[in-house]
């Protein structure tokens, strides 16, 4: 087989050494009625080229991905990648290395990591953040568990309902096991579509352990985040803020800036691929003072014994191969690669590039929405938003079905998740829409009023 | 400027044992400290008509001064700076990676190019399931191939990684004790086991039993029975475990366990030894989770992504996590109607990417593919073992499945440590085997070959391995300085968390 | 087994001036060497149903012995081989690599990924023209851009490389005299130009007949005039020339040839000054070839593959080489009736693969663009001839373009060589510049920065420069012993011409 | 712009270095008229997505490329390209290298040509090959530029009017300029296909200089060669064969076994795409004897100053940049990355891999003829064949349309180039196409007769 160098030769070779007859004398101590229902039934090996056949065959049955004028978003999100992020991940040096234990031979990945970590603290106007976390979801659940570990004594976690539904639904599945957490839900408003200030007023009280409050929200809508960081300070909780569209921090005020403790996201538009939802990239940044609770890899700078600057995972007392049960969280492999990825692609676009695509996507974000109103077609919410927004649709599925046809995909039906929002359709604008396509999704929908 | 971080390339020519000495010299700079003000490494889309008006549009009180510290830098420097730096590091494609518990093994090329098809890399999540049918065939395809494998009945291929497959599992047995109303506190895990284990008992919400392995190595089911009660959820165990020994009598104790109504959670982490050997499912295993960035070869990528999909008995399906595929008899459709699920652990189906490449993979193997892979990777092990067990003896007498974990008296003989052997390997080119793991075994060295590695390669790292036993001895200062031939010396670990730098500042 | 070849990262840190002592280590063995019988690195098809019959139906007089000594490796086994060699080369994407005449600037990577689409690098190239349209088009619009680049009325993308298109160039002359009743045996070269002219001449059956360049390092048009004789076919100009040197009298030279019927080839090879600056058609020229592995970003692949095309003026358009593109005003189709042309220089229509390329080029930086970037090869070259004056002096007082010529007296001063410097410019993690050319000066160094090198880096070369002269004056060993910090010290290229072993043989 | 990395200041200060005040102070010396023109009109400069798009759109305007059942060969042919060669010539260390003039800096590069030299010669069982040449017709041309100076004298070159049309009349090009060089084209055998031995023993008198023989020949026949080789040197000549389908050498007896001189030929099917026909790889093998008189590069191994195995590129003095006017080629940059993926392609498959792959050309080829000749479509001509063969078909043209309304692209018309074959389709299989598609083939023909 291809993979696998060992001729005849080889084998005998090197069962003679260990003192063996045949490959299977080596497991002849597995119990006998195991090895003999251990056959595995699948098909045999194929070439390459089968392979590729195989799997290209059920590439081409996903009309989804191509061919349409997509506005899908709701956490996951468009955007063009430039080939320079992918001749980096592609690097064998980068994609076939494993953990950088061996810090003399990970130099490259270390060095790499270190400069993500700076990234994200540079975005979100934080003090550290760590090497990466599996997704935004798992990394907004892990945040909640480290304000649980700031504040043991506190039970309350204020989600937002203007949270992702699948955000909302991790933290709840984390934090299933730990008896003594309560979680409420913070209603939005109607009209705004930001989280209620008079709700959250009424459960910040000294029982309130943090809010999860997304920015931009699943609405697309930009929270008053500072106001909710206040409230929840003065109340003496954490406030945790959760962004999906990291685009959105090349513009908007950080999350630092508005008093946020534990600002985690999901790095995605950031150079990588959509790949029907993974893998993602988590991120998480706090405050110093709350470095010792905080989960995950973390890469410091240091020297080498002839005094060069260098590289190496640092603080592991943190985590589960050292602390095992006490340790901060039970994470290991993260999303090492992906980092890597948004680590190239924010390095590309810059300071000045950054920006001008977070203001580029609300540019097109609210010519849609002109063209929709034109349209006679509302936006649901009155809030602020960045480059999604609620559409005010009597049938969003007849809608959609309709678009399809137009091979529109107009976006996603809020009424699922939300009851109270079986009137809404959710829609997403980036760079990757053209200004064409909002006129067919605003005939689209128009046709089915 | 001058020459900086030189990486060293493996050779296989006898002639070439004399290691490199290097002098001092710089590194490769940060990214923050190429960057200069105005350079663009992505030009403004002209589509939004010249004028970026966004900050316009929401106003100054929703804005941002610009990015401070923020690099910028041109498309050139961005890709050099980039490719610079994977000049510094080891990897499996370069470099023998005996690192064992990671089955480092080679990761087919095309499996990548695969996963970058349009048809699967640009498909949205929220695309409508009639619209996504080949993604989802291919994600019930992979759990069909996974229960096969196993031996189990159903899949989920929700899990990011090994940890999070642990928590998952972990939480469908605390919901199914729940379901029976049943609370039960405890879950029992060996001494051997890889750290996630405790951390995600911690998680679940349970609490800690230890079980001793005994001198050779393995469980006895009699500490099992001694630990086992009605407040035992389930006990954790790696098999083979991380001394690589296949555990005898797993199926006694997955009896026992079942007995007083206790789960076995199999840790497929070393999945790689039993492909075509033995199916957790016929061990008694009522949950499994598999890593498919070890057995099923996705690149690891310097520490992920993964995939930690979990394999589970019948009785544990109804609490499988959300979202749940299913198939109407026309079409792949999501399953909504859970009540027992225990939910969801992240967004979306699961690490797809990963997913596709451990398909490709399973369909470029095959089932015989497979059921050799296993049989030479523990050839391989086995034949190490028994080469170096002069000086490097096994922690165990116990035959060893696909890794196995060495000691050695260097520390006593000639006060050489087990790191500092580890740090000379790098010289010779090889990147060192798993170290003071598992904790049982102390100096412990396991080494784990894999199949795709040549008989010629493992000479090699046994000659070495022979070389440095030598120099210990008798020039240990070349041991304890190692490694010469790196991009950089000793790195100074206990100084990094004396004084954290976790990011790069101005002026820094 | 032990550390070989390690690659020099170039650091843009100041700190860090201290080259690397190396001691001798082996190198990456062959890959014949790595073989051993029975590997498989592809696996055999099962589509054929099993067995290989071909031998049977062919018989054994028509069959060869299986290949002798062919090597047989698994897949990890040939992918790290190559991976390992890669770490052995300097290449632009890593090291500033100011080889003069190569023009090595960035080379967009998305480049790659677009000539490697599906509906381009899959097509074949006898497929129909109106099922290949997109690629035809493509042709078409590169043969319009270039004629707008260069000023002329009409490009062929044929040839394979710029030495081909010198020879399609001559063979035109031939014909377009020949056209008109004339038979002429000479083609006038400045002593400047560079070896594929005179030998390309050769091939195209005319004399050459050698232009002696002014001390100041341009051509005068008296000494043109001297030569020109109604034997003349034609003369080749490179401009700017090899050193550097916009050629001021260009103008009158044309007019000095067509006075006498011979025509003005201009040899494009530097382009990369012209663009925006100053169009071959407006001088005079009646055709000029190309580099598009130069001028417009190809990958050079370590020596090719790059692609030549030929500009010309209208008289010669009748002469371009087959198969030439037309628009039947519906759809692009190639034209079969051209009596006058002097037909092909290799097979199909190009090479494509490099056309996708250089559009994709040309698209990214458009017409202001590629002004800019003449600007800035321009300035980069001037900013390090104005640095390195004082101890490299520029072999001509007349202003550089995109490149410039700089001679040194160490020779004389401390018998070190131009060689020497280069090879000790390695150490400093920088490719040399090319050498020894333009022949008329003596130990030259040919610096030709490009447009996508930094200030920072070209300060770097500087400054190594300078450091160099110190060491040739105060240490010349270390200049004399360079390289020090590469795979390989000094490689003896005399041995290899003494005793070429051009094979790998088994035993050997 | 994206690629260049100066900023204002950096302008500033480079040009105040030189003692200018702007960019075009330092082209003033450039005749004005000259300047005053030289604006190029293009539009201006794109985004990467912009460019992508582009190329895009034009890429999805061939349909040839893919849907089609393909039997295209003539020259170029469809092989299965491991994931592996694409990774390996990705490397930006292969890529991004010039020719390997600093041997020091290019162990990589001349390593591998190395190595492809090796493999050339054991493919061809000759004693020499030299780095690669733009394409088989080009490297044909210089094979007979070779004979002509191993013989100055002899002034006849034969060439098999059953070499490919292309590799004709690029040598008719090449030898243009020789005034006193005569082609002749040595008929094929009606019935066989194979080069007329009747004919060619005409030409052989002491005039002959050298034959040129397609081995497969231009209508997939296994010409036999030993014998034209032998009748070649009877008459004092030098005999250069021709491969287009380099598989074949996997299987069939090499050149050198069968007394060629000079066997050259085109390596694309070594792991190239068909990319509408170039870049491709030419290759060249002769024997020792005859190393002077060699075009194109060479690599030599030699060693070190320290003793350590090394390669350099050697015997420059063949080539222009040393010998100028006398040079025995004026190629300098030739198909390097190339013969890097032939390399890597030859390494893949191995010495079984390869003949395996040979076999199976052949036997599918035949299996093809089987189905064509149920279905009374009959070959051409009856010499024997490797994977390509000639149908006898009454009207080409009109098959092929008729073809490709069923979506096969049935091969090629060779009445194009051989009038007195009006009525002959060439059809070329390999391991791409699938024994399915025969069927389909043939009943696209069989309906138009
Ligand atoms: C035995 C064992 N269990 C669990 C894990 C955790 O898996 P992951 O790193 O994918 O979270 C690992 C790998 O690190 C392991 O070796
Ligand atoms: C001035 C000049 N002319 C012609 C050539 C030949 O071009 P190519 O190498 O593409 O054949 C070159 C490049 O080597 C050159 O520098």
């Amino acid at each position: 087989m291809r993979f696998m160098p060992h001729t005849e030769t080889d084998i005998a070779a090197m069962l003679a050494t260990i003192g063996a007859k045949h490959l299977d004398d080596l497991i002849a101590h597995v119990p006998a009625n195991l090895r003999a229902t251990a056959t595995i039934n699948l098909e045999p090996g194929r070439t390459e080229a089968d392979v590729v056949a195989e799997i290209s065959a059920l590439a081409a049955r996903n009309a989804g991905a191509s061919g349409f004028a997509n506005f899908l978003g709701a956490g996951y999100y468009r955007h063009y990648i430039p080939a320079a992020v992918r001749a980096v991940i592609a690097r064998a040096e980068f994609a076939t290395s494993y953990t950088p234990y061996q810090a003399e031979a990970s130099q490259g990945t270390t060095q790499a990591i270190f400069e993500f970590q700076t990234l994200i603290t540079q975005l979100t106007a934080m003090e550290v953040a760590n090497a990466s976390m599996y997704d935004g979801a798992s990394a907004a659940a892990e945040a909640v568990l480290m304000a649980h570990r700031l504040m043991p004594k506190r039970s309350i976690v204020a989600l937002s309902r203007a949270l992702w539904p699948e955000y909302r639904a991790t933290i709840r599945t984390y934090l299933s096991a730990l008896g003594e957490i309560e979680i409420v839900e913070v209603p939005f408003d109607e009209t705004t579509g930001a989280t209620s200030a008079v709700a959250l007023d009424r459960i910040a009280n000294d029982r309130l352990l943090c809010t999860v409050t997304g920015y931009p929200n699943a609405f697309g809508i930009i929270e008053p985040l500072g106001a909710i960081a206040d409230m929840t300070h003065r109340a003496g909780g954490v406030a945790i803020s959760a962004t999906a569209e990291g685009i959105a921090l090349g513009l908007l005020r950080a999350p630092g800036e508005l008093g946020v403790d534990i600002a985690v996201g999901e790095g995605q538009s950031f150079g990588l691929p959509l790949q029907f939802g993974g893998p993602g990239l988590g991120f998480m940044a706090a405050r110093m003072t709350h470095l010792r609770q905080m989960p995950g890899r973390l890469v410091g700078q240091t020297r080498d014994r002839d005094g060069r600057r260098a590289f190496c995972l640092t603080l592991a007392t943190r985590e589960q191969h050292i602390r095992r049960e006490r340790a901060t969280s039970n994470i290991c492999t993260n999303h090492s690669l992906c980092a890597l990825a948004a680590t190239v692609y924010l390095s590309l676009m810059g300071r000045n590039g950054l920006r001008d695509l977070a203001e580029q996507n609300v540019e097109l974000a609210h010519r849609a929405v002109e063209v929709l109103e034109a349209a006679g077609i509302h936006r649901r919410f009155s809030g602020p938003f960045f480059n999604e927004f609620a559409l005010q649709v009597p049938s969003p599925s007849i809608a959609l079905k309709a678009a399809e046809r137009k091979q529109v995909l107009a976006g996603i039906a809020l009424g699922n998740d939300y009851p109270e929002l079986s009137d809404a359709l959710l829609v997403s604008v980036t760079e990757m829409n053209r200004s064409d396509e909002f006129g067919r999704l605003a005939a689209a929908i128009a046709e089915v009023r | 400027m001058a020459s900086a971080g030189r990486i060293v390339v493996v050779t296989e020519d006898e002639t070439s044992s004399t290691p490199i000495r290097t002098e001092p010299v710089a590194g490769v700079p940060l990214i923050f400290e190429l960057s200069s003000d105005g350079r663009r490494g992505a030009d403004p889309s002209p589509r939004a008509d010249g004028a970026r008006r966004g900050a316009e549009i929401l106003g100054p009180e929703l804005c941002r001064e610009n990015l401070p510290g923020f690099p910028e830098l041109s498309e050139p420097q961005v890709l050099r700076h980039f490719l610079r730096l994977s000049q510094l590091n080891f990897a499996q494609a370069l470099q023998f990676y005996p690192l064992g518990s990671c089955t480092m093994k080679y990761n087919p090329v095309v499996n990548d190019e695969l996963a970058a098809l349009p048809g699967l890399a640009g498909l949205h999540p929220a695309t409508p399931a009639h619209l996504a049918q080949g993604a989802l065939e291919l994600i019930a395809r992979m759990e069909a191939a996974l229960a096969e494998i196993t031996g189990m009945d159903a899949v989920s291929m929700h899990p990011a990684a090994g940890a999070q497959g642990e928590l998952t599992g972990l939480l469908m047995i605390r919901a199914y004790h729940r379901k029976r109303g049943e609370v039960r506190h405890k879950v029992i895990i060996p001494d051997t086991a890889h750290g996630t284990n405790p951390a995600s008992c911690t998680l679940a919400g349970f609490q800690v039993v230890v079980a001793k392995s005994n001198r050779r190595g393995y469980l006895e089911a009699a500490e099992v029975r001694r630990l086992v009660d009605d407040d035992v959820a389930a006990m954790m165990v790696t098999n083979p475990n991380t001394l690589g020994i296949f555990e005898p009598q797993i199926q006694e104790i997955a009896a026992i366990l079942h007995e007083r109504g206790a789960l076995l959670y199999l840790d497929g982490a070393n999945m790689n030894a039993l492909l075509g050997v033995a199916k957790p499912g016929h061990m008694g295993a009522d949950i499994v989770q598999l890593n498919l960035h070890k057995t099923f070869s996705t690149p690891h990528g310097g520490g992920g992504p993964g995939a930690g999909p979990v394999a589970v008995k019948k009785h544990l399906e109804p609490f499988l996590p959300m979202p749940r595929l299913k198939h109407s008899g026309t079409a792949y459709e999501f399953d909504t109607d859970r009540p027992d699920s225990i939910g969801r652990l992240r967004s979306f189906h699961g690490n797809f990417g990963m997913i596709v490449r451990a398909y490709a993979y399973i369909l470029a193997l095959g089932g015989d593919g497979l059921g050799m892979a296993s049989r030479l990777a523990i050839l391989g092990a086995n034949y190490v073992r028994t080469r170096l067990q002069p000086h490097f003896p096994s922690a165990s007498g116990e035959p060893s499945m696909h890794e196995c974990v060495l000691s050695h008296d260097l520390e006593k003989r000639a006060d050489v440590s087990t790191l500092e052997i580890a740090k000379r390997l790098l010289d010779f080119g090889i990147h060192p085997p798993t170290i003071y793991f598992p904790l049982v075994v102390p100096g412990a060295l396991m080494i784990e070959p894999t199949e795709t590695e040549s008989k010629e390669i493992l000479d090699r790292f046994i000659d070495a391995m022979e070389r440095i036993y030598d120099e210990a001895l008798n020039d240990p200062a070349r041991v304890k300085n190692a490694p010469q031939t790196l991009p950089v010396s000793r790195v100074d670990e206990a100084e990094a968390a004396r004084r954290p730098i976790l990011r790069w500042m101005p002026g820094a």
